[in-house]
């Protein structure tokens, strides 16, 4: 595969000089330069939001700090959580006296190094609440859904968190409202070809002329079953039955749905994915509310798609209305 | 003994170990996983090697630099849990400049007391902590570093063997219990590569 | 190639359709369909500004209709100029009484579609003019830049009429400023791979592994050399020394930078090589204003990225960021 | 005598030959251009042959709707310009029922100078104008179909290899005027090829 790269090894850290360099609404710092965060600062008495994750999703996770949306970000190797440092040093950077909320999807270096930072910030008196991205319904049953990784779905609690902070909401009110949006949010994945980390010798995974998986995980992990290649309004019929076998409680008649490139995946598919998305929901009776169609959260050049279905709430739509705004994605009243 | 030139050389075996086992161990988590533990690995252990822990006469000092270059070097379960052991290390021998080898078991099953707590696993789940597990017991007594060599890569060799046709339960393997039996989990696999190169 | 798509004769239809599904503000019109209109209509009064080109380029062509951008866009088959109709119905969908100027891509087809359509249009009585995309300084010699064809930098010609119309200038006054823009953006490419067009039976071309192509054109056309891959530093620099070896007569010391994705390849490589851009515009002097790195004219997935310099005076700073709104594209003052 | 019939059967020749036809001129145009052109000839040709000109009485209204066919299905540059021939035929024939095929010859030639003038080409620059201007020179004073078609076959075959060594002047291929020598134009093959398709 052939990549617009120097040194493998400079590869996430090009990247993001890169993004700082074209953003200036963004700062590089940390220890490692490995924290993105807003460049005018915490704001004093507003609840931090916070996130981090591997490398290689862009616009996910650092892509997605801005207004109404993260305060900072920790940034690991491709594919590959933040260190302790790095998630130490977002903390600060998104500590405005009120408390932080960490929100980063279900992986298990994330988790432990975002662990580890507060238990050293403690001493330190910042006060932090977890909240785990589990919205990909491939990677564990509903009966265990806690146990679920986070993929494309995660944007939707990022952009609740981000409302509820800026509307000036205490920590255990931003905390609660973003898990309820987070278990309010479903996705699944279909991966058509893989991507290649920097420096591997291979891809990530192969996939057979005329195959695709569903389910596969945003790094590449298995995923629940490989098919024949099949016409689009199938594979979004196939994915969208799976979505709405799977509802949460008290789920209402309004939804938000992403869908969303992996990367190679044109936004001309996108379009035509979402054209029978919207057919289906429209026979089932469901309203669709602001929508998103793009490339949102990648795994580099993978080529495949996501669909994700935020099922509202009253707050939790108008939330999803606050304005917001960051390179790569904004909200306006 | 045991004192920092010991982790010096460890170091540097293991280093040039990852030479070759760094493409063994991705395509090991590959299978159920996203195949990045090799290469983890080689930078974590090359963050290791790295370092000159020659004037160091504190054991646990040297244990906690190892710790600190894991920890600076990545992000992920695996290399995070080496940190959580190599500290626990370091708390059991710090202000000290050397360890017997027959503290090596006691050392090693509080080091694992503090991986299961940090990562919420059980010993059973088919991780690096049943490796580690094995080898902690096999030590016990232990008091040569041949003896130590010989049972470490013997007791980590069984674990594997153990395991292979058992589930995985943590993890990314975790969603393909089914498709994990017959599968060694590459953290595990890691392990007992990497006390045989250490005990060659 | 995998492509998420039902019957290859569908794909420019069912897109389309999910585009204005997913985007209110936009509107599928046109005898056939081919044309995307702002919802809202034209404005009477304010000169209209129309495009129209070939599918597959997405956002290009119709994704930039919208506020401060197109009144309309005609869409023609994949890589294909739109024809007669759908260019007359765009132009009578841009239209407001005030005149509508034509700005598209300087290729055979769409002049020759777009010219019939204006002669028809004489007859009603709608007044227009054209200005041609030609930035792609591969395609012919600075002597013949007139010849030159049109790819990515069109965009900022978009953007300069549409600012200009929408602050309410006579038609003359808003084609000879695009014109002026036009003439002060310069593009080139290179290409990593290919992508296929639905239903054909192979890629548009090949490239041996560890080659690539400079100035290739974003229909596969050839380009002006091959090469082995390089670092993307040293590639950056080739394609600047030729960017700025080819300057209008009048440039001055501000530029826009538009550090373009053609579709597969990631916006990490793309912030890479706009890290290398920025270093190399620093050392020369010219101060980047509101630069833009992202998938903005691709070639579905096709492999690679291409870099536009638009030269601005005072003016076209001024209008560049005047306030802009489309789904694709946002500005904000 | 050429009538609506006459149309009919041809488009539905050229629809046959398009079945072999289109890939070839697709990687004819994919050596300099983008590769398209028998894509859209198949396109626009299936649009035409699709059309019931069996109750056309008026030769002009056949050719206008053949032209109609082909605006309606691309908007390429050689689809176009075969739309400003047709349409250019059908003012010449419009309000008779029929032609001689002795009209052929300066009905090609008008379209020709309709095209030149759409296209902004020249002859000589290596379009399919030089093959249609070779054919509509050939058929000058022609009467019979068997002869039209004898001679027109001969004249774009003889044009392609004339213009075979000669650099391209306009489209995309004009980037590369000296690569383009020794290959043919894609329109000019593509006519060559349909001209041998509805004279055989
Ligand atoms: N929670 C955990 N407790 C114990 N060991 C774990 C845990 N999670 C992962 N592991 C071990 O780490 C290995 C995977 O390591 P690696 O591929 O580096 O991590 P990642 O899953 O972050 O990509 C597994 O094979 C397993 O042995
Ligand atoms: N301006 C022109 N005048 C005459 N013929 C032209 C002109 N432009 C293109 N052609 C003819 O059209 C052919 C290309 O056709 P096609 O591939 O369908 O168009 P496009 O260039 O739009 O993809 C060329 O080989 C040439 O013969
Ligand atoms: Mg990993
Ligand atoms: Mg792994
Ligand atoms: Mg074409
Ligand atoms: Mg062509």
């Amino acid at each position: 595969m052939k990549k617009l790269i120097n040194r493998p090894g400079d590869y996430v850290d090009q990247a993001l000089d890169g993004l700082v360099a074209a953003h200036p609404a963004m700062i590089r710092t940390g220890t490692a330069g490995r924290v993105i965060a807003r460049a005018e600062g915490a704001r004093k008495g507003k609840v931090g939001v916070v996130s981090g994750g591997g490398f290689g999703h862009l616009p996910l996770f650092c892509g997605y700090v801005g207004q109404g949306l993260l305060d900072a970000c920790s940034v690991g190797n491709v594919f590959e959580g933040p260190n302790v440092q790095s998630c130490i040093d977002a903390i600060k950077a998104a500590d405005g006296g009120a408390g932080v909320l960490k929100l980063f999807g279900n992986y298990g270096g994330d988790r432990m190094n975002f662990e580890m930072a507060s238990e050293m910030l403690d001493f330190e008196g910042i006060e932090t609440t977890t909240v785990l991205g589990t919205d990909d319904i491939a990677s564990a049953a509903p009966e265990e859904a806690q146990k679920r990784r986070g993929v494309a779905g995660i944007l939707y609690a990022y952009k609740i968190a981000g409302a509820i902070a800026e509307r000036g909401a205490a920590l255990a009110e931003v905390t609660e409202v973003t898990a309820r949006a987070n278990a309010r949010v479903r996705t699944i994945g279909v991966a058509l070809a893989p991507c290649q980390v920097p420096g591997a010798e291979r891809p990530t995974f192969t996939l057979p002329e005329g195959e695709i998986e569903l389910g596969m995980g945003i790094h590449g992990e298995p995923g629940i079953w490989r098919t024949q290649m099949m016409p689009a309004d199938q594979l979004a019929d196939e994915m969208l039955n799976r979505l709405l076998a799977d509802l949460p409680a008290d789920a209402g008649g309004k939804v938000s749905v992403l869908v969303n490139s992996l990367g190679a995946t044109p936004v001309e598919e996108l379009f035509i994915l979402y054209r029978r998305v919207r057919e289906r929901l429209d026979q089932e009776g469901l309203q669709i509310v602001q929508p998103m169609i793009g490339p949102y959260v990648t795994s580099m050049e993978m080529a495949g798609a996501s669909i994700s279905l935020f099922h509202l709430d009253e707050q939790l739509e108008d939330l999803l209305r606050d304005p917001a705004d960051c390179p790569f994605w904004s909200v306006r009243r | 003994m045991i004192t920092p030139q010991t982790l010096q050389d460890a170091t540097a075996r293991a280093h040039d170990a990852m030479a070759v086992l760094e493409q063994e161990l991705n395509q090991a988590d590959a299978v159920l996983g996203d195949g990045d533990t090799g290469g983890m690995l080689a930078r974590v252990i090359g963050g290791m090697a790295a370092l000159d822990l020659s004037q160091e006469d504190d054991l646990g000092a040297a244990f906690a630099a190892l710790a600190r270059a894991a920890l600076a070097n990545t992000g992920s379960s695996l290399g995070t849990l080496m940190a959580t052991a190599l500290t626990s290390m370091a708390k059991a021998t710090k202000g000290t400049p050397s360890a017997e080898w027959s503290d090596l078991s006691p050392m090693l099953a509080d080091a694992r007391d503090a991986m299961l707590k940090r990562g919420g696993a059980s010993l059973g789940d088919k991780t690096v902590l049943d490796g580690l597990d094995a080898v902690a017991t096999a030590l016990n007594g232990v008091e040569t570093p041949a003896a130590a060599g010989a049972q470490a890569r013997a007791a980590a060799d069984q674990a594997l063997a153990t395991f292979r046709d058992l589930p995985c339960k943590v993890g990314r393997a975790r969603m393909f219990a089914d498709k994990s039996i017959g599968i060694d989990d590459p953290g595990m696999l890691a392990f007992a590569k990497l006390v045989a190169a250490l005990a060659a």
